[in-house]
């Protein structure tokens, strides 16, 4: 039951959508249009996600936030085909997820590492090389370059359970960086990191996104560092997982570490703070 | 050479003595046959060997043989080297049994897997139950050996002349604290040790020439070690590939044999076929054959082999 | 085998011959008192100790007369004597080992057909189930008298019943290594669209390789009890399996006890052997220690 | 359709056209056996399915179809030649392709899981009878599923007898007490890893002693009724309980551990509430394997010496009289009950680990 | 190998303590005595505590703070007697930890949530109760309070894995807290949370800890996290694991959340990040 300080959320989420399409900043890469998607359990139906509709423009950094069990794990693995939707459209440049994912469109990150015991640092890295066939130089040169990114240079030999919590992350998001997908969905990819190598490593995602034309689908817990990431925040709110609440961001796109301290910044942080806790106004909060 | 390949009943051991002597002899090669010798054991049935093909000849007990042919397998006797029958059962003297009648009651183990039927045909015609119903015997199924009445877990157990009752003599029983009843002495013999073909097979001439010559120089080989028993225990040795037989033991073994084929050239004795044949036939509840077999037996062979 | 193990395992043993040799006196006795009755002879306890430690054919053979019997069966003879222990299990490892290599092939095969075919998976599974149910020994003289039927003879019947009971346990490991890659590493892949091979070959066979080896131990050692199975019905003329029979078919229990330890030892260096083999292919890859 | 889907279907139909077009036998023809020329002609068609998948029941109707043509025909077929052999083949691919179906369509749930194995085993069967027969295999050999079924209903109560005295007694109270002193041992040193680091190398040295060897021995101690063969099972199931069992306790989490430590919780509380649970897993696990090593450990027991009644008894001595019908009726009951027993342990696990991954579904 | 522009941390991590134990907030609860703790592993000794000096008094609210591996989990699970030091002394309500432990003096929150499977959540969080021989009244009463507080009215009889990963958090919270033990060792308890559930259960714990007279142990990655709720801040460098600084919150004890924007809340929060970055200046960070 909602109670009745929330809002008139699906509206907003409408508006959202149609703002988005009209102020094409690039082609959509991702267009999701009235997705649902219901789980069928012994306990009953749960609905992960609930008219979900959403544009993703080229070179898009989209962050979803929202309280746990909203659906952003799922709506992620939708957009990877990981997930068959039971209702709506949606669209990855233009073809279905599966046909993107064949076509080896996006690198994921996932909640957890999830990288292979028998498998050095260096040879998880280059596992999605192997795959898709490059030449023994260049995953090695990718190779390199790639954990040079994330800061786990000399590190190619140890074995991933030789690595702190943090490390292991790392090396996970080096494993999706190592092919130029042209999408990122990368699934709280920081969950596991103290402040600073945090604040790091935004720096460095901010870095290869501005370098690269990539889209980056980004979900998070952490409100400050969605919107010092984000082109947009998505705001969702669980049972059924919808979204609540869509907010451009009017930050520049070149952003040091301290603009997290500017009243825009805190502006933007105080909105989405807000949309959350509108979110948040059932039950089991 | 032609090929023949022997399945025996039992393990290498101077039961078999003749083939192994005819072999080691050269008397086969003197036929022009290459014989091969499979040894048996206790869980090889030879009419299911000969059935699928696995031998041209098997050595068979007679009743377990007249039983295989009333179950499909048209077992054929074409020559019989043991006269007489090494069967007993033997007891322990302070079980106080002194007669048959005196069995009534008591434990007996018993050989199966197709032996039993000499005992049950006994058994039957005394008229004492087998199954364990009141005022019959308690039977067990004996393993390989005599354990079971050293061990006072039965009170008597089957044994043959010339193998198991020598291993209670070893085990420190003397001879006068056992009782022994010999199926011979019992009017209830059947034919042991004989060597048995498919009747289809017998239609081939060329297959009845090589029987002939196979028996002619399998009976060559018994005789001689009739004649040279320590010799022919040496033979068996050789041959034994377990390595587990002891030499005291085989001697003595062969000159017990001897005393079973003394008195048979090789051709089956009608008398003792049909008293066979009449002891099997008179067990009563568990009859192991239902009726007179036909065929089950030919001369042929030996008529030619012994010209 | 780690430093670690040693002094227990050598207690352990200790404590089990302590409780042989108490074992032999005690239950030789009643054997022994038939003797001495029989002889008419007085005795006393030492004698008792003795004597019952020295029968020929005891109920139970003391461990020094297994061992003296070890000793001369295998160190006193010509490895290629009939007479040799030696001799007898090279026979019996032979066929172990063909079976166990046929099982593990087999039961590999099976495994990865139950995890990549839904069909294989509901149909199979249950009757592999229902085939180690039925006894081998059973059927294993029919089998061999089928397959010398068709013309097999020798090694093989052996080995293929050793076959039969070692595919089991590695089929059942098997499947369950190749299915325990988690959700998260199957996603993974899925990702990078990875090929059924690639994903077979670059993650559920290397997730599998702990499955597979602790089931190859019990499958080696199963293959040997399969491999002595074996030899009885093939006439029981060479191998440990006929060293057992001749044994059993002539009360010589030190022959028997003599031929089981021998097994147990075989046994138990094959499994070791497989375990080196599973800890080397583990620290080949990367297995935490 | 799948390609194997496609590729069964499509050899079912050249099968069927092979079928109709070689010899049945030497002297049969096509017309004499209208079963199985119905039966051809319905394989045939299955090559129009390549166009237009037909549902999955038309999949039913051609295997009932083979299920039934194929022994049938037997009567009119005495030995079977090329033609014949290749409806075989055609009805057991049939069979394969309904299965391969009836796993793909997801709707039916419980009934497929049930059906396929079913299906599978009956395929088995009657592949068996037409194998046998077809090739006059001898009876004393491999006889075929129907003479094994007449015996079976001819013999039930020596059956029922045989299954008293090895399965009621020896079975069931060796596996009781081989597995229960088993767990009463692993939690008596599982407090000693000095005697766990010697016990369980030597303990798995001895559950590799084969049981031929064990056997005699164990009806010399305990003579020869049902003791002596509960004696061999116990020693055959009590070291892959005990082993299992010690490792089952050594899995419980260190975190988990430490939370009883933080509670001051006595050693037998977190065996009971954490340390059991956790390693019921590993206990179901020897549980099941040793139901079906339960088994056959009687069965070959008595090999070794018994009374006159057991199902192993009964095996031995059947073979040697050369009733093989009857060994394989006692075989059937052997299966059978070994399979019930492993289904009757791996529901109880089911039901008590409930909370395991690999039981959720 | 230390760069130079780190703090002389031993003094300063010295003279905190020496300032405590003058400032006599309460009785002291905690007292450690230059703690050393070394692992032998294969690779050679790690050490994870040197030379620790601590007092911690009745009442207190202490967070600890310090990069990934600097031995955070490694103090707290001395203090509960899960791990023995080295070298050094350590008391815990006047006693040894063993024999606090067999007080049942203290409740721990682990770093995962580590909940039975076999055990639904309400038995989950009865457990304790059980082993410390409540009756069943009280048992049932006590589970259903410390779930109200979580949150998780209305999950009693669901298994751990029918619930998302917050939930399973909360529930292992309620689980430290179904027993009234007078100190609370917590171990990173809020890291997967959202912010809004995560503000939620800090205003809670603070109340609670108002209510009560509890001393707190805290572990957390986040620094305004540990700002907001305690009384003082140690803030730890890795490698060997030592206190590089002892911070005294000058926040008046009743904390509404939007103190978070004071100037003062920010000054302590900069001087928390600004410790933790020395102890960042190691290669790996
Ligand atoms: N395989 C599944 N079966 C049943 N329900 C599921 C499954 N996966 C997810 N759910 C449910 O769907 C909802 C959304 O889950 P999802 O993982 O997308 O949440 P989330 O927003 O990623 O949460 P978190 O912040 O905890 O990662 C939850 O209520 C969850 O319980
Ligand atoms: N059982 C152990 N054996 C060996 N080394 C250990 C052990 N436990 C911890 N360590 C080491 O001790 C150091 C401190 O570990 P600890 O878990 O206390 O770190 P932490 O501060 O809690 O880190 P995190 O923030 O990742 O939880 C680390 O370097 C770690 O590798
Ligand atoms: C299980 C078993 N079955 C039968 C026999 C009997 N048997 C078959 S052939 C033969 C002659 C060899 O001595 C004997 C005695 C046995 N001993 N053990
Ligand atoms: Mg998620
Ligand atoms: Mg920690």
């Amino acid at each position: 039951m909602r109670s009745a300080g929330s809002r008139g959320a699906d509206e907003s989420a409408e508006e959202g959508v149609a703002l988005n399409t009209a102020s094409s900043r690039g082609q959509p890469v991702i267009r999701a249009d009235h997705l649902d998607l219901t789980f069928q359990t012994g306990d009953g139906p749960v609905h992960a996600l609930s008219d979900v509709s959403l544009t993703i423009g080229k070179g898009d950094f989209v962050s979803f936030i929202g309280p746990s069990g909203c659906g952003k794990t799922t709506l992620l693995r939708v957009i990877a085909d990981l997930e068959q939707p039971t209702g709506g459209q949606i669209s990855v440049n233009g073809v279905s997820p599966e046909q993107a994912r064949l076509n080896r469109a996006y690198g994921y990150v996932f909640q957890a590492a999830g990288l292979y015991p028998w498998r050095t640092i260096a040879r998880n890295v280059a596992l999605p090389l192997e795959i898709m066939g490059y030449s023994k130089a260049e995953r090695h040169e990718r190779v390199a370059r790639t954990l040079e990114l994330v800061n786990l240079t000399g590190f190619e030999n140890k074995f991933p359970w030789q690595l702190s919590g943090g490390m292991q992350q790392r090396a996970s998001i080096a494993r999706a960086l190592a092919f130029d997908a042209d999408i990122l969905l990368m699934d709280e990819p920081f969950g596991a990191l103290d402040e600073i190598v945090r604040d790091h490593l935004n720096e460095q995602l901010l870095q290869l996104w501005a370098r690269t034309t990539k889209t980056i689908a980004f979900v998070t817990h952490s409100i400050p560092e969605a919107v010092y990431l984000s082109t947009r925040i998505v705001v969702m709110s669980p049972r059924p997982g919808r979204v609540t609440d869509v907010i451009e961001s009017t930050l520049p796109r070149d952003r040091p570490l301290d603009i997290r301290e500017t009243p825009e910044f805190l502006e933007i942080a105080h909105r989405v703070r807000e949309g959350l806790r509108a979110g948040h106004s059932y039950e089991d909060a | 050479a032609d090929e023949v390949t022997l399945q025996l009943k039992w393990v290498t051991q101077a039961q078999f003595a003749g083939y192994y002597v005819a072999e080691d002899k050269g008397f086969y090669d003197e036929e022009n046959l290459d014989v091969t010798i499979k040894p048996g054991g206790p869980d090889i049935a030879p009419p299911q060997v000969i059935a699928g093909g696995g031998a041209d000849v098997i050595i068979d007990w007679m009743p377990s043989a007249l039983a295989s042919r009333e179950k499909g397998v048209p077992l054929v006797n074409i020559a019989q080297p043991f006269k007489s029958s090494g069967m007993m059962l033997t007891c322990r003297k302070d079980t106080g049994i002194t007669k048959p009648a005196d069995f009534k009651g008591k434990t007996l183990g018993v050989w199966f897997y197709g032996n039993e039927y000499p005992f049950l045909s006994w058994m039957s015609q005394l008229g004492i139950a087998t199954d364990g119903s009141d005022g019959g015997v308690t039977v067990l199924k004996q393993g390989f050996n005599v354990d079971p009445l050293l061990q006072k877990q039965a009170d008597c157990v089957s044994t043959m002349t010339y193998n198991e009752y020598w291993q209670i003599i070893d085990a420190g029983i003397p001879a006068d604290e056992l009782v022994v009843f010999k199926y011979q002495d019992q009017g209830v013999a059947t034919l042991e040790d004989g060597l048995y073909v498919l009747e289809s097979k017998l239609e081939d001439p060329v297959f009845v020439d090589k029987m002939v010559r196979f028996v002619r120089a399998s009976m060559k080989g018994w005789k001689w070690a009739e004649a040279n028993p320590d010799a022919a225990a040496e033979i068996v040795l050789e041959n034994d590939a377990s390595g587990a037989q002891t030499e005291k033991h085989q001697k003595r073994m062969m000159g017990e044999i001897a005393k079973l084929t003394a008195g048979s050239n090789g051709a089956l004795s009608e008398e003792d076929y049909t008293r066979t044949v009449d002891t099997l036939l008179a067990g009563g509840s568990d009859p192991v054959i239902s009726k007179k077999p036909e065929g089950a037996w030919t001369h042929a062979i030996t008529d030619e082999a012994l010209k | 085998m780690g430093g670690g193990k040693t002094i227990p395992i050598l207690v352990v043993v200790a404590a089990i011959i302590g409780i042989w040799y108490a074992a032999t006196v005690w239950l030789n006795t009643p054997w022994q008192l038939g003797v001495y009755e029989r002889e008419g002879r007085d005795w006393t306890a030492s004698d008792l100790i003795v004597d019952t430690m020295a029968q020929e054919r005891p109920v139970l053979p003391s461990p020094h007369q297994v061992a003296v019997e070890i000793w001369q069966t295998t160190a006193e003879k010509k490895v290629t004597s009939k007479r040799s222990l030696v001799y007898h299990a090279w026979i019996t490892l032979s066929a172990t080992l063909a079976g166990f290599a046929m099982g593990t092939v087999l039961g590999v095969v099976l495994a990865v057909a139950i995890v990549h075919n839904r069909a294989t998976d509901r149909s199979v599974m249950p009757w592999v189930i229902a085939s180690q149910t039925i006894p081998i020994l059973a059927i294993a003289p029919m089998i061999i008298v089928v397959l010398n039927a068709v013309g097999l003879s020798g090694l093989l019947p052996k080995a293929l019943i050793s076959t039969y009971l070692s595919f089991f346990p590695v089929v059942v490991g098997m499947v369950k290594g190749l299915r325990a890659p988690e959700a998260i590493q199957l996603d993974l892949m899925r990702t990078y669209s990875a090929s059924t091979s690639q994903v077979f070959w670059k993650l559920r066979w290397p997730h599998s390789m702990p499955y597979l080896f602790a089931s190859m131990k019990v499958a080696v050692a199963i293959s040997l009890v399969g491999a002595i199975v074996g030899e009885l019905p093939t006439g029981a003329v060479a191998g440990l399996g006929a060293r057992l029979l001749a044994g059993s078919y002539y009360g010589q229990t030190v022959q028997i006890w003599s031929a089981l330890i021998v097994a147990a030892l075989l046994a138990s260096v094959l499994v070791t052997l497989v375990g080196a083999a599973g800890g080397y292919v583990s620290r080949r890859m990367g297995v935490r220690p | 359709m799948t390609r194997l889907q496609a590729g069964l279907a499509a050899a079912v139909g050249l099968l069927g056209l092979l079928g109709l077009v070689l010899p049945l036998s030497a002297e049969t023809g096509l017309l004499d056996t209208p079963f199985l020329t119905t039966f051809a002609v319905l394989c045939a068609a299955s090559l129009f399915r390549f166009r237009n998948p037909l549902p999955v029941s038309v999949d039913g109707c051609l295997t009932l179809a083979a299920g039934l043509a194929l022994p049938m025909s037997l009567t009119v077929i005495d030995r079977g030649s090329a033609g014949f052999w290749c409806l075989a083949a055609a009805g057991w691919l049939a069979a394969w392709l309904f299965v391969e179906r009836l796993t793909a369509s997801r709707r039916g749930g419980r009934w497929t899981a049930l059906a396929v194995p079913v299906l599978f085993g009956v395929t088995l069967l009657v592949l068996w009878e037409v194998v046998t027969r077809g090739l006059n295999v001898p009876q004393v050999l491999l006889p075929p599923p129907s003479a094994i079924g007449a015996r079976f209903a001819a013999s039930i109560p020596i059956l029922w007898a045989d299954f008293q005295q090895t399965f009621l007694k020896a079975v069931l109270i060796g596996y009781a007490l081989g597995c229960g002193s088993a767990f009463l041992v692993a939690i008596a040193i599982d407090r000693s890893p000095f005697l766990q680091r010697g016990l369980l190398p030597v303990g798995n040295l001895i559950s590799a002693l084969p049981i031929i060897g064990i056997a005699p021995i164990m009806v010399m101690w305990f003579g020869f009724d049902w003791p002596s063969k509960a004696a061999v099972v116990i020693v055959m199931t009590f070291f892959p309980m005990l082993v299992n069992t010690v490792a089952g306790l050594a899995e419980a989490g260190r975190m988990e551990r430490d939370l009883m430590r933080t509670y001051a919780a006595g050693y037998w509380q977190t065996l009971v509430k954490l340390r059991l649970p956790a390693a019921a897993p590993f206990i179901f696990n020897a549980l099941k394997i040793n139901s079906t090593l339960a088994l056959i450990g009687a069965i070959v027991a008595e090999f070794f010496g018994t009374p006159i009644v057991g199902m192993g008894f009964r095996i031995s001595t059947e073979v040697g009289r050369m009733n093989v019908d009857m060994v394989w009726a006692e075989i059937a009951v052997a299966a059978v009950a070994g399979s019930a027993f492993f289904g009757a342990v791996a529901l109880v696990e089911r039901a008590v680990t409930f909370w395991h991954p690999s039981n959720r579904t």
